[in-house]
């Protein structure tokens, strides 16, 4: 009975979308309100169910649902940007024809297949719940469904996502064939035993999986759906999808990439592989962000960026930064949409750069947290984002990664041009357009509220935070 | 009472500040005042300092005393430290003997001026400069002096402001002698390196006992001599002086003409015994010198500007003494700049009565016949022309002929002859200058209801004590000729100045004296030829040499010359380069970059084209570059 | 006073103060201008206060850093850990005293947003304090970003027309720099960690690392660009003409008298002393380029038509003579520098001072518009002439103490070099009396222009600046002695520093087997909660 | 017996076809059949290699497969529906709004 | 004989695909699609792997499918053609698809050359299977359930009926 408490919070999850659904389909109220309550009352049973199982190393069917320290984390991050995108989306759907209903139901069964995907050690798992967030992210993407943009960016992320899907597939096929086995730490150990190095086909397959999951991650050049899927998304089905399923992926990429003790190590060219592809992400994504005009899509290829400095983490094998930073991301991104949802009007969204001149003067405590949020994201101290670039790229100089570390600073340069141009149409152009807020707001700022405090606090005195990923990852290991 | 010698310079200090600070609420009363009473007590005070040290027993150290130690590094170290010896008492009493005078006549001078207050303060602010100056115990102390002065000049030069060419040539003055200072600097730099200090009586003493190498001595004392070069207005810094008589007249006569020109002098004998340690810096001196002293003469023969041709009468004078530091004979260069303090102050305060006289009139050739209109002034001006024409028995005299016996002495002789020669120039064009101004018909264009009138007593009595300076001020170093004991004031400076020339023989010296006599006559006679018996004869000399005639009113084209020499291509260039490098080079290559790195974006934006294929074509590419990577 | 502050965290509360100053004017009403200004005021002359507690707190006998305070803060060495000594101590005192003038003389030319004006003047002192106290390099590196962003908000926002630009430019680049110091940063402390199995960035700690003459060369590359482009050092220089042209007044100010020191101090308290041989080995280089510097600037500043980009490649001139004289690696020069630096924040900021109250009059900055100001301001035009005057570097004045020792020093290491250099004196008189000469000289341009002389609160600013440009001038010893132990003791470390040892040669490449190994690195890094 | 390898090959070659079509196909809809193709080939490089292994999960692992294959096929044919209905078509390229 | 079959259910499945490729008509498409299947689960058959042979016949090649004709036949696209695809185009994607085949290939050449051809054909039986479903893979298989979840929900989200529209 006690390990089948490891499955308590993905049952508290699932049980809280199924509750939101049925009280949409049989309330018939307008505005979906007890939907979403009991949404959000699941998350916190989630949270608490998490919370509890700490350190308990809970783990059920054979290991394939293990409760691992890293994966209790990540289930926890999981929930509070899930409560996040709640919370955002409030006022949010109404006012657009979304059905909050749904939308709870589809973001818990999303948060659902997140935390199938990071609490399991079998690809196959892995798959399956990958498959569930996907298949909730796109109706998620489309769920807006009298806007053209939302269901165009639907379209295309089923389709490049189904199309990824066929990889990983191919991939499980022949990594099975290779070993034999589907567990994520015989991925890359050989046939001679698990110290032997990996054989070629097991590497490669691994290789077609690491596709598919950098496509889900947004890694270049597999990143192309990211920024149109982004911009058309409703925002705080944007803010989530910039953040969970790049969290989970990268999770599952670096619980097979970073060599265990007592395992044969990551071929070199598989995360020689992986480097190039991070560097290329890096400069790609800030590079295309540079020109935009929307500052939505700027965020969805900062988003991309972003992941390019994660995947350093995975190169680098720092599991606590790539944690940290994670986190880090979450409070930072959750917040900078959180603020372009606040700044949406009825129906269409106000996120040009146009829209924002001005914001400085008429609404300055928005304008204030979204310059904090983009400094963050900036890497500019005493933010939180400074702080975990600072661990990742310092844990990528330790391991001899010293150009990846380079590629990495001169790429956030970049990066820091396109951020400061947003801030310089929040301050220092004049307002051409009339404000375009609509009511108060109160969830939503409670959101934002919340980001800027972690975004200060993590800067500033992560400690707690730290320990806990540090203990996390010594039991890892 | 002397031990106090060293508020000599701090009570102008002290006036000066209180001017600056409080000048604009004070009566003009209470301010001529101050800085008159502020000179005459460091006149005073240096006075009884003198007299002190002459009693004091031969051989015995001057007076010294350390204020601050000011900047102290490592082993850098410099001190505010005055000192007071035979030397020092010579220059500090004509600064503020000569000083106070002037500051006397400016009371009248400036009555009318607006800046009344500004104007004292400066001459005061000046006087503690220029004592810091010669007081000035070490070589990095004097160049605070020096700077100093410099920095006053640059201010009572461009004193009217509003006048562009007041506000030029006050830059102009400042910036050229930052050239000369710029070389002094890098000199006083040597001697730090090597000597670890900069006092005089260190340097002169390394250089004198050979601990200096002869080859770093000579190249410090040329670095030297070319501050000294900007600040005494020599060749091939000169060309600030005559810009300078924008200023006010008396400034004229106590700035550019009798103290702080006269500071590369000071400081040339100040250092004698570096000096004397290198004949070639000491020739480079003397012919510098020589040079200097004719070239300006044969300049002021044309020009039509009293105050002008004082300021190169000056720029001559000066030379004369470079010639006399030059050839060994420091004494006689102090001397000379003794004499011509007296009587070039003289002249300047004069022709400043003229100016008075005729409300701002410059121009010689719209004034003559003034003898009648100016009583005073006429004499006065007479009584310092002969001194500086070197006729006989006047101050002027004495110090040339101590100067050209020297050279002589020495055995160059060609330096004597130039010498002789500039006295007939100097002679030519000082009368030149009276007898267009006080002879002949009277060619002022006055308005009418203002008549030529002399000046008020306070300018007047200044000129008579200066006039009596001018005729009585030789007789403290007469030559040889009239004994071994006649030189007065060479004996004095013995103590602080090496003292080189030779003894020459009494019937040599006397052949000279004669010779020297009879060139200044040669160049009155000159003068009263051309500009009293025929007037016409300078224009036809004029028209018949119109070559020689431009080049001596176009001053050589010197200014020119280095205007499209060194200044315009500097300034030129500097344009450009600010174009095609700064902007073009630099910042083109970091916009260039930027603008690359938007590109690099734009491209981008055009491969996210919106098409899925072209999506799926990407990520094909991707997997097969990826998966074809791991197969390696 | 040691007694008394060694209980004190001085040290902090003087880095803090403007920034809770700052946290508390968001609670002052916006509209309220005069209670921010007030406010703002007060925070930032109680932070000055305070800072001339440090000044006679501060022994220096011992060259030591003194009222240290080293607290943990996230960890493995990334602690808290400030103090100061003789190379720091005055750059602190610098930034404290210019701020509140700073904040003074924008009392007219900020009336907009005014509390967001404020609030950035007082995060930028903090910054700019904090760069100067911080002995932990990951701190340092804190404050060394996190100050361009309240100086990007001044400029950007409260800036000219090319405002935009300027403050991009001004960002971009000086972060460029900072950027591959970042990385450097990363490479010291693994190195840190591969020695000694510790974790630190105690500045102290990594300067007895001893670093091959590689690593050694490419990391003082990284941090010395950091360094250069704040200098800012030819040809890295042009952001600076662009930032002051463009900055408000007080953004300038700031920008000249303390944001330029830090990419000298970089090079004092980091770039040589942690990379002795390749600094010595970059020395000429540097030097030449630093004279080139000094040169360049001066004939760009003669050429320049606006008053403020004339002052600006004047800083770059004068800043070239600091470099020089850093880079002469001996006593005097280095206080030489330190000096120098002082008596150019002084009088540069007292320059922006001088053109920003014209500007504030006839809303020109261009040379032409002006003639005959002085007859109008008589009073401004003798503060202004002294200023000049100071940064020309006139006997008296603070300019010339700190120029005639830095070419003393540089003269001993290179007369060539020193010879060079001396040009300055020529250069900065011609272009800052042409300027003079231009704009408060001639006839009176405009009769009608709205020309004023200085008012109570323009001398409240300037005068202060004028009294110690004429104490620093006269009164070396005060500041030279609070140095001397601190630089002896700097000079000294370089010169006993061991030579090579530690090959920079990652332990791990992509495989890592090292930690698969078991080697004490990899997990150390990983589980090392223990060592700090 | 037929060696595994053969089925191999085919699975390999029929993934191919599937990712040709893929590019080929201008429709949504027949985009999406070619990804069931490539999913498929999957699923029989999948019972190959199991059959090689002589391990029984490959069967149930194919299971899964095709789970995964109808739950994308209805929310796929959701989204077609949903794109249809707004726009008339079901052409890929029509969907080119979001871009740049 | 196995081979014969072998290579007629291999043409009629690749065949389909390829036809699929040509053809320029959606409903066609489909129907190919079914008959490729189909195919396939008679070659899922040839390799001992009855249910899952049946499996792909029922749900693939019969509902699955079965759901794409009626989307084609509601949307009713007879008229539409899509365009050619340029030369280049295909030139571009049949040779990176030649590549993709060739890293296939040569990845998957030591698995399958180096097993032993046939090795005891395990998992044939229906039973076992059923067994391992429910024991080591009941947890996907629970995750099954939550993903056709999922894909319902979300096809009611997209393309259901709103009560206010």
């Amino acid at each position: 009975m006690t390990t089948f408490m490891a499955l308590a919070p993905l049952l508290a999850v699932v049980s809280g979308a199924l509750a939101a659904l049925l009280f949409e389909a049989f309330l018939k109220r307008k505005d979906h309100g007890v939907s979403a309550m009991a949404a959000i009352i699941s998350l916190f049973t989630a949270g608490f169910l998490i919370v509890r199982s700490w350190g308990l190393e809970l783990a059920y069917f054979g290991g394939r649902l293990a409760l691992d320290p890293l994966a209790l984390l990540l289930m926890a991050v999981f929930v509070l940007i899930a409560t996040f995108v709640l919370l955002m989306s409030l006022e949010y759907a109404p006012r657009r024809d979304i059905n909050l209903g749904q939308l709870c139901g589809l973001l818990l069964l999303a948060v659902s297949g997140l935390m199938i995907m990071v609490s399991s050690t079998d690809w196959l798992v892995v798959f399956l719940g990958l498959e569930v967030l996907s298949v909730a992210s796109y109706a998620l993407t489309g769920i807006r469904r009298n806007d053209w943009a939302s269901s165009e960016a639907a379209a295309k992320y089923f389709l490049m996502g189904s199309f990824a899907g066929a990889f990983f597939v191919f991939g499980l096929a022949i990594l099975f064939g290779a070993t034999g086995d589907l567990s994520l730490a015989a991925s890359l150990s050989g046939p001679g035993g698990p110290a032997g190095s990996p054989s070629l086909a097991s590497v490669f397959g691994l290789g077609l999986i690491v596709v598919a999951l950098f496509f889900k991650i947004a890694i270049v050049p597999f990143h192309m759906w990211a920024p149109d899927v982004y911009q058309g998304a409703p925002t705080p089905v944007t803010a989530f999808l910039t953040i969970a399923p790049k969290a989970a992926g990268l999770v599952v990429l670096f619980r097979v990439l970073t060599p265990l003790p007592g395992r044969g190590g990551t071929p070199s060219l598989l995360m020689q592989a992986v480097a190039v592809a991070a560097v290329l992400t890096m400069f790609v994504g800030n590079l295309a962000a540079l020109r935009q005009k929307d500052v939505k899509r700027l965020l969805a290829y900062s988003a991309i960026a972003h992941s390019g400095y994660l995947l350093v983490a995975v190169v680098a094998g720092d599991g606590t930064g790539l944690v940290f930073y994670l986190i880090v991301y979450m409070f930072m991104n959750a917040g900078a949409f959180g603020v372009l949802a606040a700044l949406s009007g009825r129906g269409e969204e106000h996120t040009w750069f146009a829209d924002l001149a001005g914001l400085g003067r008429q609404h300055p405590w928005l304008a204030a947290s979204l310059a904090i949020f983009l400094l963050s994201l900036a890497g500019i101290p005493p933010t939180a984002g400074f702080l975990a670039k600072f661990y990742i790229f310092s844990a990528a100089v330790a391991q001899g990664h010293v150009l990846l570390a380079v590629a990495a600073v001169l790429a956030s340069l970049i990066a820091a041009a396109y951020y400061l141009k947003v801030i310089v149409a929040m301050y220092m152009q004049d307002a051409e357009l009339e404000p375009v807020l609509d009511r108060e707001n109160p969830a939503l700022h409670l959101v934002i509220f919340l980001c800027l405090f972690g975004v200060v606090q993590l800067g500033l005195w992560p400690g707690n935070l730290l320990t806990l990923i540090r203990q996390a990852f010594i039991a890892l290991f | 009472m002397a031990e106090l010698f060293w508020l000599i310079p701090l009570i102008p200090g002290a006036s000066a500040l209180l001017l600056v600070l409080f000048g604009a609420k004070l009566s003009r009363r209470w301010v001529a005042w101050q800085a008159c009473s502020a000179v005459f007590l460091s006149f005073l005070l240096s006075a009884v300092a003198f007299v002190h040290l002459v009693r004091l027993p031969p051989g015995a150290p001057g007076l010294t005393k350390t204020l601050l130690a000011w900047i102290s590094s490592g082993p850098f170290a410099s001190s505010i430290a005055f000192a007071f010896d035979h030397l020092t008492a010579v220059m500090a009493l004509v600064v503020t003997g000569v000083g106070l005078l002037i500051h006397v006549y400016s009371t009248a001078y400036m009555a009318e001026d607006r800046s009344y207050a500004r104007y004292f303060a400066h001459l005061n602010l000046f006087t503690f400069f220029m004592l810091v100056l010669v007081m000035a115990s070490d070589l990095v102390l004097m160049f605070v002096g020096w700077e100093g002065v410099g920095l006053c000049s640059y201010l009572l030069i461009g004193f009217w402001f509003e006048r562009p060419a007041a506000a030029k040539a006050g830059m102009k003055a400042f910036v050229v002698n930052r050239v000369g200072d710029a070389a002094f600097i890098i000199g006083i730099l040597f001697l730090l390196d090597n000597l670890g200090g900069s006092s005089f009586a260190a340097i002169n003493e390394a250089a004198a006992s050979g601990l200096l190498s002869s080859g770093l001595v000579t190249l410090v004392a040329i670095l030297l001599f070319i501050g000294a070069t900007g600040k005494s207005a020599q060749i091939p810094l000169y060309v600030w002086l005559p810009d300078a008589m924008e200023g006010p007249t008396p400034v004229s006569a106590l700035i550019h003409a009798a103290t702080m020109v006269t500071a590369g002098v000071y400081m040339v004998c100040r250092l004698s015994g570096l000096y004397a340690a290198s004949i070639p810096a000491s020739t480079v001196v003397a012919w510098i010198g020589a040079a200097t002293a004719l070239f300006a003469a044969t300049l002021a023969l044309v020009q039509n500007d009293i105050k002008k041709v004082l300021a190169y009468s000056t720029i001559s004078q000066i030379g004369y003494m470079f010639i006399g530091c030059g050839v060994g004979a420091y004494a006689a260069g102090m001397f000379h700049l003794v004499t011509h303090a007296f009587f070039k102050s003289l002249l300047f305060l004069a022709a400043g009565s003229v100016i008075h006289a005729l409300a701002g009139e410059q121009d010689m050739r719209r004034m003559g016949g003034l003898r009648k209109h100016l009583p005073v002034t006429f004499p006065v001006f007479l009584v310092g022309a002969l001194a500086i024409s070197g006729i006989p028995f006047l101050s002027g005299f004495f110090s040339k002929d101590a100067i050209l016996t020297g050279a002589f002495a020495g055995g160059q002789y060609a330096l004597w002859g130039a010498g002789l020669l500039g006295t007939v120039l100097t002679a030519f064009y000082m009368f030149r200058l009276v007898y267009m101004m006080f002879y002949g018909k009277e060619r002022t264009a006055m308005e009418p209801g203002h008549s030529i009138h002399e000046s008020p007593r306070a300018m007047t009595i200044p000129l008579v004590i200066l006039a009596a300076f001018s005729v009585l001020a030789g007789y403290i170093g007469l030559p040889v000729f009239f004994g071994e004991k006649a030189d007065l004031f060479g004996r004095y400076l013995a103590s602080s100045v090496k003292s080189g020339s030779p003894h020459i023989a009494v019937s040599t010296e006397g052949l000279l004296v004669l010779l020297a006599t009879v060139s200044a006559l040669l160049g009155i006679a000159l003068a009263f030829v051309f500009y009293r018996r025929t007037p016409a004869l300078p224009s036809r000399l004029a028209s018949r040499f119109p070559g020689i005639y431009r080049l001596l009113v176009g001053k050589y084209y010197i200014d020119e010359v280095y205007d499209a020499v060194v200044v315009r291509p500097l300034v030129r260039g500097a344009e450009k380069v600010y174009e095609r490098f700064d902007l073009k080079v630099i910042d083109g290559a970091l916009n260039k970059s930027a603008a690359a790195a938007g590109l690099a974006g734009k491209g981008l934006n055009f491969l996210q084209s919106g098409l899925v294929r072209d999506y799926a074509l990407a990520f094909l590419i991707g997997a097969i570059t990826f998966l074809g990577f791991l197969l390696l | 006073m040691n007694a008394m502050t060694a209980n004190i965290p001085l040290v902090s509360i003087v880095t803090f103060l403007p920034l809770a100053g700052a946290l508390l004017l968001i609670f002052v009403r916006g509209e309220s201008v005069r209670a921010v200004r007030a406010v703002a005021l007060a925070v930032s002359l109680l932070t000055f206060g305070l800072s001339l507690l440090l000044f006679f707190g501060f022994d220096g006998k011992s060259g030591l850093p003194e009222l240290v305070e080293h607290a943990p803060w996230l960890g493995r060495g990334l602690d808290y850990h400030v103090g100061v000594d003789g190379i720091s101590l005055f750059l602190v005192l610098l930034a404290a005293f210019l701020t509140p003038l700073a904040l003074l003389s924008s009392w007219r030319a900020v009336d907009d947003r005014v509390k967001e004006f404020s609030f950035f003047m007082l995060v930028l002192e903090t910054g700019m304090i904090g760069v100067f106290v911080s002995l932990n390099l990951f701190l340092f590196y804190v404050f060394w970003e996190a100050m361009l962003i309240p100086m990007y908000f001044i400029i950007g926002i409260w800036g000219g027309r090319r405002r935009i630009y300027a403050t991009m430019k001004f960002v971009l680049f000086t972060m460029f720099g900072s950027l591959l110091m970042l990385v450097g940063i990363f490479v010291l402390y693994s190195a840190y960690h591969r020695v000694t199995g510790g974790f630190s960035l105690a500045i102290s700690d990594l300067a007895g690392l001893s670093l091959s003459p590689a690593l050694q060369t490419w990391l003082f590359l990284a941090f010395g660009l950091a360094f250069a482009v704040k200098v800012p050092l030819f040809p890295l220089h042009t952001w600076l003409p662009d930032a002051h042209v463009e900055a408000p007044t007080a953004g300038s100010v700031l920008l000249a008298a303390v944001l330029l020191k830090m990419g000298a101090y970089g090079f004092l308290r980091l770039g040589i002393p942690l990379f002795p041989q390749a600094a010595a080995s970059f020395a000429p280089a540097l030097s030449i380029l630093a004279v080139v510097g000094i040169v360049y600037g001066g004939l760009m500043a003669l050429v320049q038509k606006d008053m403020k980009s004339l002052v600006a490649y004047s800083s770059v001139s004068h800043m070239g003579l600091v470099m020089l004289a850093v880079f002469s690696l001996n006593f005097v020069a280095t206080e030489g520098a330190l000096y120098q630096m002082l008596s150019h924040g002084l009088s540069t900021g007292a320059l922006f001072l001088c053109v920003g109250i014209l500007y504030e009059r006839t809303h020109t900055r261009l040379i032409k518009d002006y003639g005959g100001a002085a007859a109008r301001m008589p009073v401004f035009a003798a503060i202004f002439l002294v200023v000049l005057l100071a940064s020309a570097g006139l006997p008296g004045l603070n300019g010339f103490v700190g120029e005639i020792l830095c070419f003393f020093g540089i003269f001993t290491s290179n007369k060539v070099l020193a010879a060079l250099g001396v040009s300055t004196v020529i250069l900065s008189a011609a272009y800052l009396l042409w300027l003079y000469r231009r704009v408060m000289h001639g006839p009176l341009k405009d009769p009608d222009s709205l020309l004023r002389d200085v008012d109570r609160r323009e001398l409240a600013c300037l005068v202060p600046i004028v009294l110690l440009i004429f104490l620093m001038g006269l009164f070396p010893g005060t500041v030279l002695r609070k140095m001397d132990a601190s630089v002896s003791r700097y000079l000294d470390s370089l010169r006993t520093k061991a030579p090579v040892s530690l090959t920079w040669k990652p332990a791990a490449r992509i495989a890592r087997p090292a930690r698969i190994s078991g080697d004490t690195a990899g997990p150390a890094h990983l589980v090392g909660e223990t060592e700090r | 017996m037929i060696p595994p390898a053969a089925f191999f090959i085919l699975a390999a070659v029929l993934f191919v076809l599937g990712v040709l079509a893929f590019f080929v196909k201008k429709d949504l809809l027949t985009q999406f059949m070619a990804v069931e193709v490539m999913l498929n080939a999957g699923n029989l490089a999948f019972l190959a290699l199991a059959k090689s292994l002589g391990k029984a999960e490959g069967q149930v692992i194919v299971l899964f497969v095709i789970t995964v294959a109808a739950a994308e096929a209805v929310i796929g044919l959701a989204i077609i529906v949903l794109i249809f209905r707004q726009r008339k078509t079901v052409q890929t390229d029509e969907l080119k709004d979001l871009k740049g | 004989m196995v081979w014969v079959v072998f290579l007629i259910l291999s043409f009629l499945c690749i065949g389909s695909v390829a036809a699929m490729i040509f053809s320029r008509n959606q409903a066609h498409n489909a129907l190919f699609l079914v008959l490729s299947f189909s195919s396939l689960g008679g070659l899922f058959g040839l390799l001992d792997a009855p249910f899952a042979a049946a499996v792909q016949v029922l749900v693939y090649a019969g509902a699955i499918m079965v759901l794409f004709l009626f989307a084609i036949m509601m949307f009713n696209l007879r008229g539409e053609l899509p365009a050619r695809v340029k030369k280049a185009r295909l030139a571009l994607t049949v040779g990176l698809g030649t590549v993709l085949l060739a890293e296939l290939l040569l990845a998957g050449r030591k698995l399958v050359l180096g097993s032993p051809g046939a090795g005891p054909a395990a998992g044939g039986d229906t039973a076992r299977l059923g067994h391992f479903l429910f024991s080591d893979y009941l947890y996907a298989f629970e995750i099954t359930s939550l993903l056709i979840l999922a894909a319902l929900v979300g096809a009611l989200a997209l393309a259901g009926k709103r009560e206010g529209s």
